[in-house]
């Protein structure tokens, strides 16, 4: 029996999850994502909700996995992997310094928020989403392909310093 | 019958409230993609089934063929390696 | 006029209008183009019946005199009736109900945005449950005059001929009376004239995308918002009211 | 019922023997309770009696719009007007899945519009009958919609996929269509002497025409015969007929109203209702198109589809230019 004695605190488990990198995207964690929603003690059992960023996605059970591990390995025995499917997850969740995070890494950070669904003047209007370049900052950008290397992202390039870059997509 | 053109025929899937993935609910018709998803949220969420729908046009659907049902599904049957439960873990391992 | 007599009129426009247009689209249940159209048409009256209900029932409210959302609908006379002629006006084909629809939807949308920031909680909360309702209605109505525009050579002159047959009733949409003044003072709900512009962009982008002329701006047929109607609205209110009006009293 | 008198085009039931090996085949999965799919191989008959009966399904529901559609405009208080109309949007919905059910099988909606707008294709008797007042509208939700469901609801078990899951759809979403009508009849009944004499004449001038729409007694039918065979068809009219009544009468009882039927009586020894003797004469004509309504409603609905023709193209056109536009485009 190596595990400890007494319950880490919620903030100290936290701190630790901010260390479990996102498979597809290893620049940010899982708590940046905002793929784990909460963080609870029921009586000696740690449970971790997490709620995919699509349902379906392949990753989830790396993930699960990851956070089973990175806390074993802190000494925490009894824990459980809750799969939360509703709400669903949504862009809006990523954090701030998750969207710092993803645009040092060279994926330009989703534009609008999810949950204000644009006015549909704007939409008819056309005024076009305006994605900036991780790189140079420039606002030149334009789409290649709806499509990037995971369905949750797209292709973009730079018209300034011609990098080609992923967006993430906001759902 | 006249050669006279029908809008085409869309199928439709929606993603439910909870649900994991996309389900075939049904068929509808109409003119173009646009309007196919329009219509489908109006004929097929009215009491507040869904929230994503994705439309196809039936004639892009490609099927496998009823007849052809045992060559296609039947080999599946003996790869039972393929099922977790065919593998027998000490119990006192607990879950894995 | 003081503001709470204001409010009650101002309330009634937009009982008003969602209960004569939907009044109006519920009509189409049965005999429209397609039967997925049957369905789209059916939702969109029945947003709009909804939100005849929440208005009307909190007109009623303000007003203090025990009148509810249904007593208000079906025993008032066409005088006391506050749309816009706009929604009053008949289906005409299936090209004059999307004209119609689509000026309104514009107009309506960019309201009850305004409306959501009312300082009236109750007021801004049925806006915000609205808007999203409208958003979806608009979609619909500009698709069909992008399709009908753009769409065959009969379809095209039939829109052609009904935006320009309604577009003197949209004048009336975006002017400022006595009672739109209090409301804009007291912070209760936006300045029509303030909205024209964006109506204006939507609909000039959506014409022109669909191949259609929009009128030279002209004469504005007005009178709805203070009760003088066209004659449609008294034949749409014998048709409502006529199970109330027969037995007065019963309960149904 | 809905589909009435389907005929199946077989004068015999064949014997195991007599089929062949397909055929054979055919009705062991239907016997196992393996359902049908659409591409898979069934007997000329059974795709025929199907289309028949589903487009009959179909049309019906469509056609009945009419009548309650009637008054969706003249309902007496703004949520009845809700309700009606959420009802008559459904039966344009069922239409539409059924519509979507019958195309499985190799027909387009339009050849089964244009069947019914020729007047070739039947629907229901029931919607032959005017709707005069607004008890009417809850003496079809009541008695007609009750009518249908007896039918529909073993229809979920037929053996026809794509018919199956339209109905399992079908009969969730109609679960209120039955109760609101009573609820409107209950309202009128405990109403005003005016409401509760218009409820009466309602049931009056509806509760011959319900038990019609379970159609003629079929015991001797080799049609019937036939679609219970191939579990298209899982009751015989009689029974669901018997059902009815007995489900029914204590239902207008509660109501205080009267059954227009002088011979209605409760048979003990039976445990069910006796009823008297519908009048098939009746039936026959309505049927044949002399019913009060067949040519106003066929001529309704004509008018609808032709007006819509226009819409229906320059929808198709606007389509075909706009996938033009972006081909262009990407070239």
């Amino acid at each position: 029996m190596t595990g400890s004695l007494t319950q880490p605190d919620l903030g100290q488990v936290r701190t630790w999850l901010q260390e479990i990198p996102d498979p597809e995207v290893p620049a940010v964690s899982v708590m940046d994502l905002g793929i784990v929603r909460e963080v609870r003690w029921e009586n000696d059992e740690l449970v971790v909700a997490i709620t995919p960023t699509y349902s379906g996605c392949p990753a989830t059970s790396v993930i699960a996995l990851d956070i089973e591990a990175a806390l074993r390995a802190k000494g925490l025995e009894h824990l459980r992997i809750e799969r939360r499917l509703s709400p669903p997850w949504t862009t809006d969740w990523i954090s701030e310094e998750g969207r710092r995070k993803l645009e040092a890494y060279g994926i330009a950070p989703p534009a609008e928020r999810a949950g204000d669904s644009p006015s549909p003047f704007d939409r008819f209007l056309r005024k076009p989403l305006v994605v900036a370049c991780p790189r140079c900052k420039s606002e030149n950008t334009h789409r290649v392909s709806e499509f990037g290397s995971t369905p949750c992202k797209a292709q973009y390039q730079c018209r300034d310093c011609l990098e080609p870059f992923d967006y993430f997509k906001c759902i | 019958m006249t050669d006279r053109k029908e809008w085409p025929l869309w199928e439709v899937f929606i993603r439910s409230q909870h649900g994991l993935a996309h389900r075939h609910v049904g068929s509808l018709h109409a003119p173009d993609a646009e309007m196919a998803i329009k219509n489908a949220r109006d004929v097929y969420t009215r009491r507040n089934e869904g929230v994503s729908i994705w439309v196809v046009k039936a004639s892009d659907i490609a099927a496998s063929s009823p007849g052809e049902k045992g060559p296609l599904f039947d080999p599946a049957n003996s790869k039972v390696y393929r099922h977790p439960t065919f593998y027998e873990i000490p119990e006192e391992l607990g879950h894995m | 006029m003081n503001e709470q007599e204001a409010l009650f009129e101002y309330l009634l426009r937009l009982g008003d209008n969602a209960l004569i247009l939907g009044h109006r689209l519920s009509e189409w249940c049965g005999h429209s183009p397609a039967l997925e159209e049957d369905l789209a048409l059916s939702n969109v009256a029945l947003d709009l019946i909804g939100q005849t209900q929440l208005w009307l029932n909190l007109a009623g409210e303000i007003e203090g005199k025990g009148r509810d959302a249904d007593k208000l609908a079906y025993l008032r006379d066409a005088r006391d009736f506050r749309n816009l002629l706009l929604v009053e006006q008949p289906n005409g084909d299936f090209a004059m109900t999307m004209a119609r629809q689509f000026y309104f939807d514009a107009w309506h949308y960019l309201q009850l945005q305004g409306l959501t920031g009312s300082k009236e909680s109750r007021i801004a909360e049925i806006a915000a449950k609205s808007l999203k309702e409208v958003a979806y209605h608009l979609e619909r109505s500009r698709d069909w005059v992008l399709r009908l525009g753009d769409g065959t050579e009969e379809s095209h002159r039939r829109m052609q001929a009904a935006i320009d047959d309604l577009w003197m009733y949209t004048g009336e949409l975006f002017e400022a009376d006595e009672i739109d003044r209090t409301m804009i003072q007291a912070g209760l709900g936006p300045d029509p004239s303030a909205l024209q512009e964006s109506w204006l962009d939507l609909v000039r982008a959506t014409a022109e995308e669909a191949t259609l002329a929009l009128p030279q701006p002209g004469w504005a047929q007005r009178g709805g918002k203070r009760g003088i109607h066209t004659e449609h609205l008294g034949y749409i209110l014998a048709d409502l009211q006529f199970l109330q009006r027969a037995y007065p009293n019963a309960v149904w | 019922m809905y589909a009435q008198m389907v005929k199946t085009g077989v004068d015999r039931i064949q014997s195991s023997e007599e089929m062949s090996p397909e055929e054979r085949a055919f009705q062991e999965r239907i016997d196992a309770d393996i359902k049908i799919e659409p591409k898979e191989w069934m007997p000329e008959a059974y795709r025929k009696t199907l289309i028949r009966q589903i487009s009959q399904h179909a049309h019906s529901e469509i056609i009945g719009m009419q009548p309650e559609g009637n008054w969706i405009t003249r309902a007496p208080t703004l949520e009845r007007k809700a309700i009606l109309l959420a009802k008559v949007q459904d039966e344009a919905g069922h239409g539409l899945y059924l519509y979507c059910a019958a195309e499985t099988l190799g027909v387009s909606r339009d050849e089964l519009m244009e069947q019914l707008n020729s007047g070739k294709a039947k629907y229901s008797s029931i919607f032959n009958y005017p709707t005069l007042t607004w008890a009417d509208i809850g003496a079809i939700g009541w008695l007609v919609d009750g009518a249908a469901i007896m039918n529909q609801v073993p229809l979920q078990r037929c053996s026809y996929g794509p018919y199956s899951r339209a109905m399992i759809r079908i009969c969730k979403e109609e679960s209120f269509h039955q109760r609101q009508g009573y609820d409107i009849m209950m309202k009128l009944a405990r109403g005003t002497p005016e409401q509760k004499q218009m409820a009466q004449d309602a049931l009056n001038r509806w509760w011959w025409p319900s038990l019609m729409m379970f159609g003629p007694s079929d015991a001797d039918s080799v049609h019937s015969a036939q679609s219970m065979k191939w579990k298209i068809k899982i009751n015989s009219n009689d029974e669901l007929r018997q059902k009815f009544v007995d489900q029914t009468v204590p239902q207008a009882e509660y109501l205080g109203l009267t059954v227009p039927d002088p011979d209605l009586r409760w048979n003990a020894e039976r445990g069910h209702y006796d009823f008297g003797a519908v009048d098939w004469e009746e039936f026959y004509q309505v049927i044949a198109g002399n019913g009060p309504c067949n040519r106003q409603r066929l001529r309704t609905r004509v008018k609808a589809y032709e007006e819509g023709r226009w819409v229906r193209e320059a929808a198709e056109a606007y389509a075909a230019k706009k996938a033009a536009r972006a081909q262009a485009k990407a070239a």
